[in-house]
């Protein structure tokens, strides 16, 4: 994605549309916008090479309120959508806004694959496991026994983990934020732009009209600090108010242990964000608060592999070396043909 | 030694049919092919119709597993690839008793003996053997141990017995060639290019390819040889072409001719799949090719492609348009140019996916939610499609919406002589981008030029910066409105635009008279048909006109005043009356169907006797 | 109290039309529907039009967070919720600007004076202050400080202040109930219901109620009551129904009347979401509601459960039932009874989802690849659903196949008083699944009974095993068939199943003359204008009858007949002349489209208007 | 899924269908439908309760094979056909069989649904790494670089890998087995038919027409005992014609050891099927023949818990105990109601 010299400074406010933000007052979606609009100047791209595609949902009005390039495509299919921009394109900087819905559940299959295809794009998705849109049914994240308007009896499905799918499928860069966490979703998001092949950020989102508070523990200033942790490359794994918790490897399971007490800082499982086989990834994203974990927020894996955009256009490039430009008069006569006088 | 004198008196033929016809591995396509290239450059005219078996290989030897190749040439014009067989080439039993019933009384029958045996006859479902129990006595049979021949013509270049069998069908091409006075030239040439690398293998189809040609100059059963002249085609150059290939290059040639890269999203489906197999192999015409995930990638994939500012493609069948509907509708709702290709097939459902038909019409017109207008344009033979290709992106780029183009299996898969035009000769297609705005203007996306159609602004440039999407638009800004003034005002006019096709296409061209007792209508694949059968009514002096359309929707100006100048309309169809429908609705008229939904094309007799019928 | 003799003169009204409107946060649905429900039970006849912004809630005060609710009430028959407003009540600038179009001179006006400050105008883009501007003068309007008067009447309950104002609802609920003498009591006892667990809120409610009827008792400036007595409806017991709850309780009627479990394969989408709502919370009626991951695989999961045996449905909107089209196809292949509903909202793409239309009719019929047909029939109200759902039902298990059902935005979120049935009144729906074959007999899923529909043979039955599939199929034994002559004969077999349909349904039947000037031909939605507008033209004497059709495809065996007897007909649809362009096509009859393509259903007007335009 | 008592003894003929088999001569797929056919009168279940459920594929057409009740359905959307049948009839033991292209590209999302679902569904995917029925199309399994007739340039797509999806989406039984490799094949397919909740197979078969060889390194009888692995629960991972070779872990890394020289077997890595978190599971779908891993194959988790089709009847159950059997009387007759007389 070229990156242009001599830019006029761009400020948040420039990156604002004229429409006015269709949100629920009090909806998370708003701060994500905001971070978003802080993140973008300073990443030295042009307004008019950024692009984002949404699919549909309430987190997928996103592109309505930027004031870049943008499609609202329809329900599911924005990755496809813009694995077809970002191809024909590759000099643009493509985001793809998702829900839990429209990204994990119809649209599943197409995240899927611009994942593993590792098309260079920006995907956020926004978790607020249910849907918004349509007032409130359970979504493939919601927990087991959720009740929603189409699960009065509580939900009887498993609940999808993202992350864990995105790994899944050969994800290169995998990360985790929290709306109300503001400053670390402004970096997670730059980290996300500055990645080169897809990029998957889910985004724990509160939906305070139809599922206020799903994501409490994690977001409460006085629990936070236990219920999360922040991932550091090459850092081991320590959280807590007093950063005296520590994830500690015993064979493949992690567990939650105490520092002091005859462990030490090297006792723990250091992360690295590198590693070329995911499993530290996969592990990571296994770990739950509702199974006595702190849940790791940050860049879970960053590795620098080929990307499909790029790997098109070398290969249109190289048949051209190799066989020169196309030249439909040689083609056309090529093979046998005859002649009528 | 193609060229040595006849021993044989050869008798002049205007035209003549012949079917190659065995299991699908005895490579009865590859004969079919030769024969069809040796006598389109012997100056012929030739209409081609491949039949294959369902996809998956069956058993050998079965009837599930027989491959047909049929081959029409002339010293005419012709325009199909004939109803029925003069020369019939069955490599085996199952290829026999499934196809005997197209060769004419008196017909030349050339069997494979060897074939025969005991299993043979059994998987054909053969209680005695047909060569030997006199039930082929109404034609010239010849039975060949073609199996016995062809090893004896390969012995001593060490091939395993499987191999040698192998080149039995270069054996029966040679036969055949001698048969109907071909060169061999283009074969040999082909096998050069092809088996070059095995000359092992090269030798032996040679050394097959003139055993079959000699056998047929020296045995006597074998008494008289056929010629079939030059056809009069319009001065050129030629080429053989086949239909998805043409396809293909015609997307190329949209490409140049507007100053485009091409995108296109597909999804592998027969008989589609070809259209995506030729474009990969272009890559070095600025083509690419996106293999999707499903046909619902492939089409918005192909949408992001045009909001990108591509000349940008889906192709696929039946099922995979249906799963394009929703998308379609973004397409519309957005009016970015884009072409959306169905190669038609068997249907409902999966149907008969290896068979033709043309019952996707009123799914191009109508199988999209809310009011969703497209353009649909069809092609009618093989060479056709190159012209149609270009034609569609023509109109998606003057009037920013997608376009739909039909074929169908038959025309796909099917080839024909193809005059190659000069570069020169093909209209260029104009397309501009707005510029840039850095003065603060507001950009209008949805502002609408005399056409109605809307700027086509792509990502990039300063000061475009715009959001579409498939909320309704309001008309000038695009911003989402649920006004609802504005929402009836936009579907009329998404219509318009539609219409407006109508006064940039030329009128509908007749081949016959303005006025007369019948009209015949058609669409699509049955071109051909149409056009031989009202030839032959016209010949008989019957006032019968054939009009044969290649927009249909919007249609021509000048098609309502073409049907009433007639007393009759009969639209013969590859479905239940589909097209017939459309015209009653709009003109009122009482149109007769005639409908064959068979997986197979119409028969110029169909049409004919049809015609005869309405017509004394 | 509710019941207290009026202190002021009471005016006897045949009928009024009231609407609520404020922000989505002012509860003004709950509000519309007390108002329903309180009207219905007092026996007036009802029809309720509840309009909703965009799905999602706007920031307070701005226009497109205007919620509003329509209820039109009577002494006599009424069919639709009005074309003006009697009655309006604006909670907000906002509400005013959007609705004070719709409320017809010297109508009452009653907006909460406390909204417009300086934001709230600006919000509504108001220079000036319409409550003094005398830019209303034309109507009666009283501004009523609600918000002071609200928490007024719940002072000393402890509410925070957003809560009392969330009780501002109430109070403009007692004053309406008081202009119209209606009783209190069921309001109570839904307050007592709904809040009963929070005695602070319920109260607080209770004073609002009480003191906005207070309110209009006291104070001077509202000098008069109204009254609408009770209508002359078919003797019976009574509720109001809506349209989404009528269709989930047919369906729950059909399963139980047919002996069935049902299956809903359901994504969520508006305006077809309820349906699956409503069926989650009736388990206990052995219904399985499935929400899959996207349309597609709620319907082949619901063909799954009709290969099952269950009573298999799925339900959605527009860009839905696009996604769900190559399933359809397996639909109609595999000869499998299923219901796929279609409840319309504005298109195309995503279109207007909140908005109510009529222009998936076609893709209803043709909307998917090859030759697909399937019977299409449409609810005409609310109630309606109840029994179309039936007798959807009834046909598919009759004939054994999918039958579609349309209803739309409209109808599914309108309601209606609705006469509850016995049980015992409901046909019973006779469903027989082959026994097993233990005598080793060969058992042939495609043979057929005299109505052309195969066995359901449900799987665990010993000795049917069987396989089906999307390939074509041999008529009788159901293998994968390939052979022309039978796609041929399925293809029409097919088709004739559905058209034996109309050999099963209720001949039309027409409200009027069987002949005429003028027939007006409805489906769906429009029924309810419709049926005014010919009543209103035939009280002017004018030869104009109404024609309304449950059954699209096949149309009833009368139809035909129908149409001829009348000099011109007039097809009113919220499209752009779907059905019109059937009829025209199927019998050459010149129809005249009404058409309206806005979000919204007709009003009587409109087609008063067209009728007096075509007949003097 | 109901276990008669007394049935009539089966032989794998009686599951044979009438319909002759239409696959390539020496396709992969005849193999498999032989292994399926001697495994299902092991299972004391009778067929007229067996369904098999397919998409469209080479692979898909064996239902047509099985004399049992069956739909070839369309093209990716067995899993959730198979969804609707089971949950309508637990009584029924549902087959999937479904291809690389069938189940892993236009239908990933349904697989993946019904996975996370737990639905008591047996699928089987037979992987031949290419489109056969549509004559030789990449998949989405294909190597990179992999020529095709849609890829002359080689596919630039980074393989999908069916196993770490399957576990990237919470699946309770998955396991891999080889076409040719007719013992194990049998007994993955009964532990498979025998594991209550979705049971996902991965199936190597070869494509001989259009993708000859794919997996000979697996199949070729000098070279599979050292490329691939056979798991067995609670064993080391031993592995090599002479079973002197191990995996052992190295942090969260496989690492290939010889043993002896120092290395015992309890050096090793244990495999346990039953893991509760997946973490070991998935990083054994990482073992890959191209970083010079034996391939595992058999039973990499099976692990007991609660099924869609299961709980969806129970709350049906319970909603009737608590609610009592609907009465359609007393529904239509509650809420306000009033009579016209
Ligand atoms: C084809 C189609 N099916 C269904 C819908 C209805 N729909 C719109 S958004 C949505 C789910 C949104 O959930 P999510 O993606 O989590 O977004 P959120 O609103 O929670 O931000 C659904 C089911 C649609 N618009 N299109
Ligand atoms: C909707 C639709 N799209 C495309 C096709 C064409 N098609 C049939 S099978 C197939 C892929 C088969 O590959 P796989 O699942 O690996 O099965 P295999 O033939 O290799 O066993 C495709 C693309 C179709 N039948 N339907
Ligand atoms: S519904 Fe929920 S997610 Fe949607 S805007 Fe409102 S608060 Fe946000
Ligand atoms: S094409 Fe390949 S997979 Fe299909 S039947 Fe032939 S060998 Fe088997
Ligand atoms: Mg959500
Ligand atoms: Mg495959």
């Amino acid at each position: 994605m070229s990156i242009e010299s001599t830019l006029p400074i761009l400020k948040p406010a420039d990156f604002a549309s004229d429409q006015d933000v269709r949100w629920c007052p009090g909806c998370g979606d708003y701060s994500i916008l905001a971070q978003m609009k802080k993140v973008l100047p300073t990443l030295g791209v042009p307004r008019e090479k950024i692009v984002f595609i949404s699919g549909i949902g309430c987190s997928s009005r996103f592109p309505y309120y930027m004031n870049t390039y943008g499609m609202h495509s329809i329900h599911g299919r924005a990755p496809a959508v813009a694995t077809g921009l970002k191809s024909s394109r590759p000099d643009l900087q493509v985001w793809v806004i998702t829900g839990d819905g429209d990204g994990l559940s119809i649209g599943g299959n197409h995240l899927m694959h611009a994942i593993r295809r590792n098309v260079d794009l920006n995907i956020v998705l926004f978790n607020n496991r249910i849907y918004g849109l349509t007032k409130g049914q359970y979504s493939p994240t919601s927990p087991l026994g959720k009740k929603t308007k189409s699960t009065p009896m509580g939900a009887i499905d498993n609940p999808l983990h993202p992350l864990s799918i995105a790994i899944g499928c050969e994800a290169t860069f995998v990360a985790r934020s929290i709306d109300t966490n503001i400053k670390h979703l402004g970096d997670v998001l730059k980290r996300a732009a500055e990645h080169r092949g897809t990029s998957f950020v889910e985004v724990y989102q509160n939906c305070n009209v139809f599922n206020d508070g799903a994501w409490e523990y994690a977001k409460d200033r006085d629990t936070k600090e236990d219920t999360t942790l922040e991932l550091e490359h090459g850092k081991p794994l320590i959280f807590g108010k007093e950063r005296k918790k520590g994830i500690r490897l015993h064979g493949l399971d992690p567990e939650v242990v105490e520092l002091g007490k005859g462990i030490s800082e090297d006792d723990l499982l250091f992360h690295d964000e590198k590693a070329t086989e995911p499993s530290l990834a996969y592990l990571l994203s296994r770990m739950r608060y509702e199974d006595g974990f702190p849940e790791p927020i940050g860049v879970f894996r960053a590795v620098d592999l080929p990307r499909y955009d790029q790997m098109a256009n070398a290969q249109i490039e190289q048949a051209i070396k190799d066989k020169g430009k196309g030249d439909l008069e040689a083609l056309f006569n090529s093979g046998d043909t005859w002649t009528v006088s | 030694m193609a060229t040595a004198t006849p021993s044989k008196p050869v008798s002049e033929l205007v035209e003549a049919t012949v079917r190659f016809c065995g299991d699908s591995g005895d490579g009865m396509q590859l004969a079919g092919t030769q024969f069809t290239n040796t006598s389109a450059l012997l100056g012929n005219d030739v209409a081609t119709f491949p039949d294959f078996p369902a996809e998956i290989r069956a058993p050998r030897g079965t009837k599930a597993g027989v491959s047909g190749f049929q081959i029409h040439f002339s010293s005419t014009q012709i325009y199909t690839p004939g109803d029925t067989v003069d020369a019939l080439v069955a490599m085996n039993p199952a290829a026999l008793t499934t196809n005997i019933g197209d060769l004419r009384d008196g017909g030349i029958l050339l069997v494979n003996k060897d074939a025969f045996d005991g299993k043979g006859l059994e998987q054909a479902g053969y209680a005695t053997n047909p060569l030997e129990d006199g039930s082929l006595s109404k034609y010239k049979l010849h039975s060949v141990d073609m199996t016995r021949l062809t090893r004896l013509a390969v012995d001593g270049l060490g091939l395993s017995q499987k191999e040698a069998d192998r080149c039995r069908n270069f054996f029966a091409m040679g036969l055949v060639f001698w048969l109907y006075d071909r060169s061999l030239e283009p074969t040999l040439r082909f096998i050069e290019s092809k088996f070059g690398k095995l000359p092992g293998v090269a030798q032996a189809n040679t050394n097959a390819l003139k055993a079959g040609y000699n056998y047929g100059e020296t045995v006597e059963a074998i008494n008289t040889q056929y010629h079939v002249g030059p056809a009069k085609l319009k001065p050129g150059k030629y080429r053989n072409i086949e239909g998805n290939e043409a396809m293909a290059w015609g997307l190329l040639a949209a490409a140049q001719l507007s100053n485009k890269r091409m995108f296109l999203g597909a999804y592998p489906i027969t008989p589609a799949s070809d259209i995506l197999h030729y474009l990969s192999n272009y890559k070095n015409y600025d083509v690419l090719t996106f293999q999707a995930e499903d046909e619902i990638a492939a089409i918005t994939a192909t949408i992001g492609a045009a909001f990108a500012g591509d000349m940008a493609v889906t192709a696929s069948s039946g099922p995979g348009i249906a799963l394009k509907a929703e998308a379609m509708g973004l397409a519309v709702m957005t009016e970015l140019p884009m072409l959306i290709i169905n190669v038609q097939r068997g249907g409902p459902s999966t149907g008969l996916p290896t068979k033709t038909e043309q019952a996707d019409l009123l799914q191009a017109l109508y199988g999209r939610n809310g009011e969703c207008p497209m353009p649909v344009i069809a092609a009618r033979s093989p060479g056709d499609c190159f012209y149609v290709a270009q034609e569609a992106w023509r109109i998606a780029t003057r009037f920013m919406l997608p376009v739909m183009v039909l074929t169908d299996g038959y025309i796909a898969n099917g080839s024909e002589p193809w005059r190659i035009p000069e570069i020169s000769e093909l209209p260029k297609i104009a397309i501009k981008h707005p510029d840039g705005l850095t003065n603060g203007d507001e950009f209008l996306p949805y502002e609408r030029d005399e056409r109605l159609s809307r700027p086509w602004a792509i990502p990039g440039t300063p000061g475009l910066e715009h959001r579409i999407g498939g909320l309704e638009k309001a008309n000038i800004t695009g911003n989402v409105s649920y006004d609802p003034i504005n929402h009836e005002k936009m579907c009329h006019l998404r219509a318009q635009k539609v219409a407006n096709v109508a006064d940039d296409i030329p009128l509908q061209e007749l081949d016959g008279a303005e006025t007369g007792d019948l009209l015949v209508l058609s669409w699509g694949g049955p071109y051909g048909a149409c056009a031989t059968a009202v030839h032959t009514a016209q010949k008989a002096g019957k006032k019968v006109t054939h009009c044969h359309l290649r927009y249909i929707n919007p249609f021509p100006k000048n098609l309502e005043t073409i049907l009433r100048n007639f007393k009759q309309v009969l639209i013969p169809e590859l479905n239940l009356g589909q097209l017939s429908m459309i015209i009653r609705s709009k003109f009122l008229i009482d149109a007769i169907s005639l409908n064959k939904i068979q997986g197979k094309p119409f028969s110029v007799s169909e049409i004919v006797t049809k015609i005869n019928s309405l017509v004394a």
